[in-house]
């Protein structure tokens, strides 16, 4: 039997007065490869939010590992192995590339895998290895997003999430990207990815969300959900 | 409304201490009519000014109790006055003086002033006062510019700045008539300035040569950079401000191993702390209000033909020092010599009335503890403290080695020698 | 002349070494936090005091003491943040201004209670150093010391230690240094807190050489501001050369000008800062 | 938008005549004194309002105003014997020159950088002042007491003083409320809120500022020039305290930032609060800190101030408490 | 023409935001900017407005050069502004936000007359029964509206939208494409930039697109959703190209317009 890593039951959230989630509840089953799909501003970043923290939900519950975490602040929960890649990608700009590769492996849990983790980052991203002294608020943009994944990748999380793997990436690197997510799901870690090039996403993924209006509006493996005409019309315009 | 008293034939002046005559008054009137003298004023309670003012009050408090312990002040028509103290917390700034002293006039019915501690806030006090028609003795204030605004009802205790640090020159001259160059380094206070500006202006008129003229900002910890400015060749340094800058700068030569044969600094020599310098301390000799060594006396008023008034330097001295358990200082003694100025005008004018103590005020010619008292009349300045003189003290070395106070000008005053030249 | 532009030179920036430590602390939590504390003075003030009622009343060596005074004041630097700046680090800045004043009042308010505003000395003497025409009190030699000292602890601290990494993580991606695993609110409070032990170590450090009162640290802060503006925010070298660079100019300037002109040029040179580099002379250009 | 038709706009100057008439009509010194005092501190925080309030732009510099203005009001007075009416405009107008000239340079930082700026002009000015032999350096300007008489004695001079003040405090209330309610005002809350889009939806952010520091400026410099023509000396310690600047802000933010009555409240609350706390037996020493304690509550639980947060509490009030 | 973009380069750092960009707008017409993200979309309207001087290249405004020109003189020459990310004066009232727009537009009008435009512009865009409360308090999609209803206060010739119909349901998308259409039938131009396909397509006259910061297309939108760069760079499948070619109709098309 597959066990549940992470689970989002029944989750509403949103800034100020605003709701934009509506009882969203989702589950990453271990070494699985998720996605979550929507259209712009439906929701996908709040719920990634709400989920390592950042965010506190209105309703509903965020189990990690069968433990109830919906009242840990946003380090607890990256200490427990949740690691989030942001939209916008968030680096210490002011910080080296190598200071931020540090400062992914700031948990107790990863120090210990800090070596090997640096050897795959670098291996993944030759070009990070080049530029460990520069700052990284003075790389270009595919770099700094290349920084911002390879930082969620020394975390050592049990989970992994992604908000936006591709952005301003080189297609030939997103391509690239894509083959790594692969490649660590196959190493036995879960991820759950955003990806705005849904056909990628749902081609590598097990297991698909598709969030609608603040709501889960179809879940299923990727390959059926990939198969269905109403998404086929909707995401994937087909 | 106060009652008038009822005018009767003065007695005779007791020309002794309240505290001395006090039994005996006692003992002759049964039950006078007694009237209560409110002194109002306002103090530096909190704020940069509060030591100063502290110990300016403690003199004031002092003298007010002893005189009404003694029964009171009795009066031409036969009845007493007893004194009684209104005051407020300044903060140590102007903005709000004017608004106590005009509360003190109106709301707590003073009939006579005391000045706040410091010329600036005395200042501010005093256009009230005048306003008012009230009367008011100031101490702790040694502008001389506040009596050249026209007032006519507000009289000085302390030696005018402009006379503060003449003596040192006079001091220099007389011990060593080859000293020429001179660097004044103040404050640049307004007192600080006032007098500084004077010192110059006496010093050039003697011949003397002021190498370097600076002020510093009040909260100046660092003199270095007035210490390397004074050239090669100074004799004599002199200036300074209030206690904090003055102590610093003493320290502070010393350290820096500036050789002059001569310093004289304002306002802080005289302080008891001023010791806590150790061997910086030595040899500087500084303008004091008052000094406990000072031999004021009824002998030496009979010298100078002046009336003598009050308690003894040892009288008050003990007083004090029994009741605050410190040294007084001359802020201490200013404060009682305020009320004792008081005392000898309600009691020559033998009522409480403006008109008659403003009189008494104008023709007073007395000597105290704290020196000799009377006060200019003349339009242009009138109120100002023409008698009383400065003390120079100088820190010396006792047989034991404990750094002592010796007052070593003027010359009569003098309890030792003159430390000269510096040796550093 | 030259011999006093020597002296002048010296003494400056032996002071200018005070300056920048006194600097420091206000640079860091102003560059980590974006507030500005406004009772660094007052804090200052009660690192002079604790120092002082140290070796008046317990007879220890000021630079032992002050080894006490650094646990103290690091908690008393937690509280404040308690207290007074967690529940607004995100409001405007404004509200932070304010309520580090409030702190600043109430310290000063206690602190004129129990101290009075009159003079305190650490009569403390570590003899003068004489060279030519130069005469450097050892103990602000000592004091230049131990500003370089702590600079160079504090800069591997930042630099070197998780901790200190942690503590520039934070400041400059709040939100992603939580991502990472760093507690934000406890490494503010550290920030805090050791901002607040720097202004300790330097009012403690200022008492083996200046006279005092519970007033004090309000000149040494508002120079504090001139520096942190020279130096640039967050960086322990910006603060000390911005103080190194400010003590030269106080000891030269007094060579040309009165030295009363002092600090006309002083803030008149910080304004000009302000509108031509706001990041600061040996700041990032933004 | 007829301003006398807006509750918003009389209560707070009907509070103002009301407080500050009674002296006036009672005649009683005392009371004149005090009031002269709380007067000062209300126009003066609704002065500072008008650019913090308004723009958003925190000033601790707002006392240079009060003491250059002041100075150059009481130097005339003083050195060249004007009448107080005329000198007072004149400081007044100065004080707008030179926030005219100031604005053009340091309105270009924003936020943090600002305010420190503006302690940076408040230490400069300092001295500057403490060096300018004309004001009389380190030692000041002083009036003769003579000069009362041309008043009719000294006590017509403290009335008309006082008399000048509460219309000035007046004036500066309604001309608050009329900033407020104008489009230059419209275009000066813009700013506060958010000034990058202020200037995209076509707001002259440069020269609205500085308009707005001129009109703040040009109150203290009359204030400050009664003041000192009341203490009948100035001098650079009393003319430039940081401190004063802060307690306006603090009485600012008391009342409510960016509201017409919250400055008058504030001023007031904040005046009778530390005359209570400074003549009560129990506090007197410790003053200070208490006011530094209810600074610190307001700050961290009431940051909209009093009128901010009966605004907020109940929107009824809306209406009356602009 | 209303509008002629020259040769605007702009970098950030070593970024090159904008290429040596050209372009012109005839008036009275609805043109969509469109490109992937980071195209410098927004760049071209903050150089436009002048909130970035371009380093090279010219802007020209109703026939009169703009380049450099600070951003409140570019509104009041008649150029309004709604923006992308959207930015609500939070503390006062949606009336007080929509004034401002009327004070400081091209009209200049006074504060009483701003009060009336500034109701009937908040009738228009439907969020007239919240004019008296604060505008922080509205809801995205609502201050999406208030940015256009403060554009449009200022009596603009021509508006900048970005990503109005961002955040917008589907009928909300159908109701605004309406309201511009009817902003545009009175003489305004609008230039807009816009993720939502269908939208761009349906509405716009002619379609400029641009990619790293260069142009690599124009023309109307048959012709752009054609362009086999565009495909590559921004479409990135035929089929939607075809949708967007036919209209909603067409097989090839998704059931709404959810966005790409
Ligand atoms: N800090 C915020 N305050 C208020 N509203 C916000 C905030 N952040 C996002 N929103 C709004 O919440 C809604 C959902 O945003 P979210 O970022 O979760 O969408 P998303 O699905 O991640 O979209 P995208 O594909 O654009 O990243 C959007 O309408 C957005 O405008
Ligand atoms: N102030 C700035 N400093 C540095 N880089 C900037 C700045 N503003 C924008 N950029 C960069 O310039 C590029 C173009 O940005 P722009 O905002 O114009 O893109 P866009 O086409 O509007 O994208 P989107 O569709 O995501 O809104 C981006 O890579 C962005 O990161
Ligand atoms: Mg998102
Ligand atoms: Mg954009």
């Amino acid at each position: 039997m597959m066990s549940t890593v992470l689970e989002v039951q029944d989750v509403a959230s949103g800034y100020g007065e605003v709701q934009i989630l509506w009882g969203v509840s989702l589950r990453l089953e271990e070494g699985k490869l998720t996605t979550l799909v929507g259209s712009n501003g439906v929701g996908k970043t709040t719920l990634l939010r709400t989920v390592t923290g950042l965010l506190r939900p209105w309703k509903g519950k965020v189990l990690f590992q069968g433990k109830d975490i919906t009242r840990l602040p946003p380090h607890e929960r990256a200490n427990a192995g949740i690691a989030l890649v942001p939209e916008g990608r968030q680096l210490f700009t002011d910080m080296t590339v190598a200071e931020n590769l540090e400062m992914g492996a700031f948990s107790r849990r990863a120090i210990a895998h800090r070596r090997k983790n640096l050897e795959r980052v670098f291996d993944l991203f030759p070009r990070l290895k080049e530029r460990q002294q520069q700052k990284a608020g003075t790389l270009s943009g595919g770099e700094q997003q290349m920084l911002a994944v390879a930082r969620g990748l020394m975390a050592e999380p049990e989970v992994l999430m992604i908000d936006e793997l591709s952005l301003g990436l080189s297609p030939v690197l997103s391509l690239s990207l894509f083959e790594t997510m692969r490649q660590l799901r196959a190493e036995g870690l879960t991820i759950l990815l955003v990806e705005q090039n849904v056909h990628m996403a749902l081609a590598i993924s097990d297991y698909a969300y598709v969030l609608s209006e603040g709501r889960i509006w179809m879940e299923g493996p990727a390959r059926e959900v990939a198969a269905r005409e109403e998404i086929r019309q909707a995401y994937l315009g087909m | 409304a106060r009652p008038t008293p009822t005018p009767t034939p003065p007695p005779p002046k007791p020309t002794v201490a309240p505290t001395v005559a006090a039994p005996a008054m006692e003992a002759s009137t049964p039950t006078p009519v007694v009237r209560k003298a409110v002194i109002g004023f306002t103090a530096s309670q909190t704020g940069k000014l509060n030591v100063e003012s502290t110990r300016q009050i403690n003199g004031l408090t002092l003298w007010m109790e002893q005189v009404n312990a003694a029964g009171g002040l009795k009066l031409a028509d036969g009845s007493v006055v007893l004194f009684e103290a209104k005051f407020y917390d300044d903060e140590s700034n102007k903005d709000r003086v004017q608004e106590l002293y005009t509360r003190l006039i109106n709301e707590d019915k003073a009939d006579f002033l005391i000045s706040p501690y410091s010329s600036g806030l005395a200042d501010a006090a005093a256009v009230i006062a005048e306003q008012y028609g009230k009367i008011m003795i100031t101490t702790g204030a040694a502008s001389d510019s506040t009596y050249k605004k026209g007032y006519t009802l507000v009289y000085q205790t302390y030696t005018p700045a402009s006379r503060y640090l003449t003596g040192a020159f006079d001091l220099l001259g007389a011990l060593d008539a080859a000293v020429k160059k001179v660097a004044i380094i103040h404050e640049t206070d307004k007192f600080s300035t006032d007098v500084c500006n004077a010192a110059k202006a006496y010093g050039e008129g003697k011949g003397y040569e002021i190498v370097l003229f600076e002020g510093y900002d009040s909260g100046t910890a660092d003199f270095a950079p007035f210490i390397n400015k004074i050239p090669a060749g100074t004799e004599a340094i002199m200036g300074g401000g209030h206690f904090a800058d003055g102590s610093t700068f003493a320290r502070q030569l010393y350290e820096k191993g500036v050789s002059v044969k001569f310093i004289a600094l304002l306002v802080a020599p005289p302080e008891p702390k001023f010791a806590e310098l150790g061997d910086a301390a030595l040899g500087i000799i500084g303008p004091s209000q008052w000094e406990p060594q000072a031999k004021y006396s009824p002998e030496a008023a009979q010298a100078a033909g002046l009336e003598w008034y009050g308690p003894t330097v040892e009288e008050f001295v003990s007083a004090y020092k029994a009741k605050f358990n410190e040294d007084p200082s001359y802020h201490s003694a200013g404060g009682y010599a305020a009320g004792l100025i008081l005392q000898k005008a309600i009691e020559a004018a033998g009522s409480l009335e403006t008109d008659k103590v403003k009189a008494a005020l104008d023709a007073m010619a007395i000597m105290t503890f704290f020196g000799a008292i009377k006060f200019d009349t003349s339009a242009e300045a009138h109120g100002l403290q023409i008698a009383h003189q400065m003390v120079y003290i100088q820190w010396q070395k006792d047989a034991a080695g404990n750094l002592v106070k010796q007052v070593v000008w003027p010359a009569e005053a003098q309890s030792a020698q003159p430390l000269y030249p510096l040796s550093r | 002349m030259l011999a006093q532009i020597l002296a002048s030179l010296v003494d400056g920036i032996l002071l200018g070494f005070v300056y920048g430590l006194a600097a420091m602390g206000l640079s860091l939590i102003w560059g980590v936090m974006r507030v500005i504390n406004l009772s660094h003075g007052a804090i200052m003030a009660l690192g002079m005091f604790g120092i002082y009622l140290t070796f008046t009343h317990l007879g220890l060596n000021p630079y032992l003491a002050l080894l006490l005074l650094a646990p103290a004041s690091l908690l008393f630097g937690f509280l404040v943040y308690g207290v007074a700046v967690h529940r607004i680090i995100n409001a405007p800045y404004l509200s932070s201004l304010l309520a580090t004043f409030a702190v600043n009042m109430m310290v000063i308010g206690i602190g004129t209670a129990v101290f009075t505003t009159s003079l305190y000395n650490v009569d403390f003497s570590l003899g003068t150093v004489r060279a030519g025409v130069l005469a450097l009190p050892g103990t602000r030699l000592a004091a230049a010391a131990a500003a370089v000292l702590i600079t160079a602890g504090l800069y591997l601290f930042l630099y070197r230690t998780r901790p200190g990494k942690a503590i520039r993580a934070v400041a400059n991606n709040r939100a992603a240094a939580a991502l990472m695993g760093i507690p934000p609110a406890q490494t503010l409070a550290l920030s805090f807190g050791i901002g607040t032990l720097l202004a300790a170590l330097a009012g403690g450090l200022i008492t083996t050489f200046f006279p005092f009162t519970i007033l004090s640290g309000s000149g040494y802060q508002s120079k504090s501001f001139v520096i942190c503006v020279l130096g640039g925010l967050g960086n322990p070298l910006g603060a000390l050369l911005g103080g190194l660079i400010l003590g030269a100019m106080e000891g030269l300037i007094p060579i040309v000008l009165p030295v009363s002109w002092v600090p006309v040029v002083e803030f008149t040179l910080f304004v000009l800062i302000l509108l031509i580099r706001p990041s600061g002379l040996l700041g990032a250009r933004t | 938008m007829k301003p006398w038709r807006q509750p918003g706009f009389w209560i707070p100057l009907l509070l103002i005549l009301v407080g500050g008439g009674v002296a006036l009509v009672v005649r009683k010194d005392t009371l004149r004194e005090m009031t002269f005092t709380l007067l000062m501190y209300v126009a003066l925080a609704s002065s500072l309002n008008i650019l913090m309030g308004y723009t958003g732009y925190v000033n601790f510099g707002h006392i240079v105003f009060f003491g250059l203005g002041g100075y150059t009001g009481f130097y005339f007075i003083s050195r060249h014997g004007w009448h107080l009416v005329p000198a007072a405009l004149v400081g007044g107008l100065t004080s707008a020159l030179l926030a005219a000239l100031l604005g053009l340079a340091v309105l270009r930082l924003r936020g943090a950088y600002f305010a420190l700026a503006t302690i940076g002009i408040n230490e400069a000015a300092r001295a500057f002042v403490n060096n300018f032999r004309p004001f009389g350096g380190p030692t000041g300007l002083f009036v003769n007491f003579a000069i009362y008489r041309e008043y009719g004695g000294a006590p017509q001079a403290l009335w008309l003083t006082y008399t000048l003040l509460l219309i000035t405090t007046l004036v500066a209330v309604a001309v608050s409320y009329t900033v407020k309610n104008s489009r230059f005002g419209l275009g000066l809350l813009a700013i506060r809120e958010d000034e990058d889009a202020a200037m995209v939806m076509g707001v002259r952010t440069p020269r609205a500022k500085t308009i707005a520091y001129v009109i703040s400026a040009f109150f203290p410099g009359i204030i400050g020039t009664l003041f000192f023509f009341k203490n009948g000396n100035v001098e650079p310690g009393d003319a430039f305290r940081l401190h004063m600047s802060i307690e306006v802000l603090v009485m600012i933010m008391l009342g409510g930032n960016g509201t017409i009555l919250g400055p008058v409240l504030g001023a007031a609350a904040y005046e009778r609060l530390r005359g209570y706390l400074l003549t009560s037996p129990l506090f007197k020493s410790l003053h200070l800190a208490f006011a530094g304690l209810a600074l610190l509550l307001i700050v961290l639980f009431i940051p909209a101030g009093l009128v901010g947060w009966l605004r907020r509490r109940f929107p009824v009030l809306r209406r009356w408490l602009e | 023409m209303i509008l002629q973009v020259e040769n605007v380069s702009k970098r950030f750092g070593g970024l090159q935001a904008l290429q040596d960009v050209s372009f012109e707008l005839p008036e009275g017409q609805i043109l969509g900017l469109i490109g992937p993200n980071g195209a410098g979309k927004t760049t071209m309207f903050n150089v436009i407005n002048g909130v970035y001087p371009p380093e090279s290249g010219r802007v020209i405004f109703r026939g009169e050069e703009i380049t450099g020109l600070p951003p409140y003189e570019v509104a009041r020459r008649g150029l309004a502004r709604a923006h992308q990310i959207v930015r609500p004066l939070n503390e006062l009232t949606v009336r007080q936000n929509v004034m401002v727009g009327a004070c400081y537009g091209r009209k200049g009008l006074s504060y009483a007359a701003a009060a009336r435009v500034a109701d009937q512009v908040l009738e228009r865009v439907g969020l007239a029964e919240r004019a008296d409360q604060l505008a922080g308090s509205l809801n995205v999609a609502q201050k999406k509206r208030l940015e256009l209803a403060r554009a449009l206060a200022s009596h603009p010739y021509l508006l900048l939208l970005d990503e109005v119909l961002a955040g917008l349901n589907p009928t909300e998308v159908a109701a605004m494409l309406d309201l511009l259409r009817r902003i545009r039938d009175e003489g305004v131009t609008i230039l807009m930039i816009e993720h939502v396909m269908q939208a761009v397509m349906n509405i716009s006259d002619y379609v400029i697109v641009l990619d790293y910061g260069k142009k690599i297309a124009e023309g109307t939108p048959q012709e752009v959703a054609n362009d086999p760069r565009v495909i590559e760079a921004y479409l990135g499948d035929p089929k939607l190209a075809r949708c967007l070619l036919e209209g909603e109709e067409s097989d090839a098309c998704p059931p709404s317009e959810k966005g790409v």
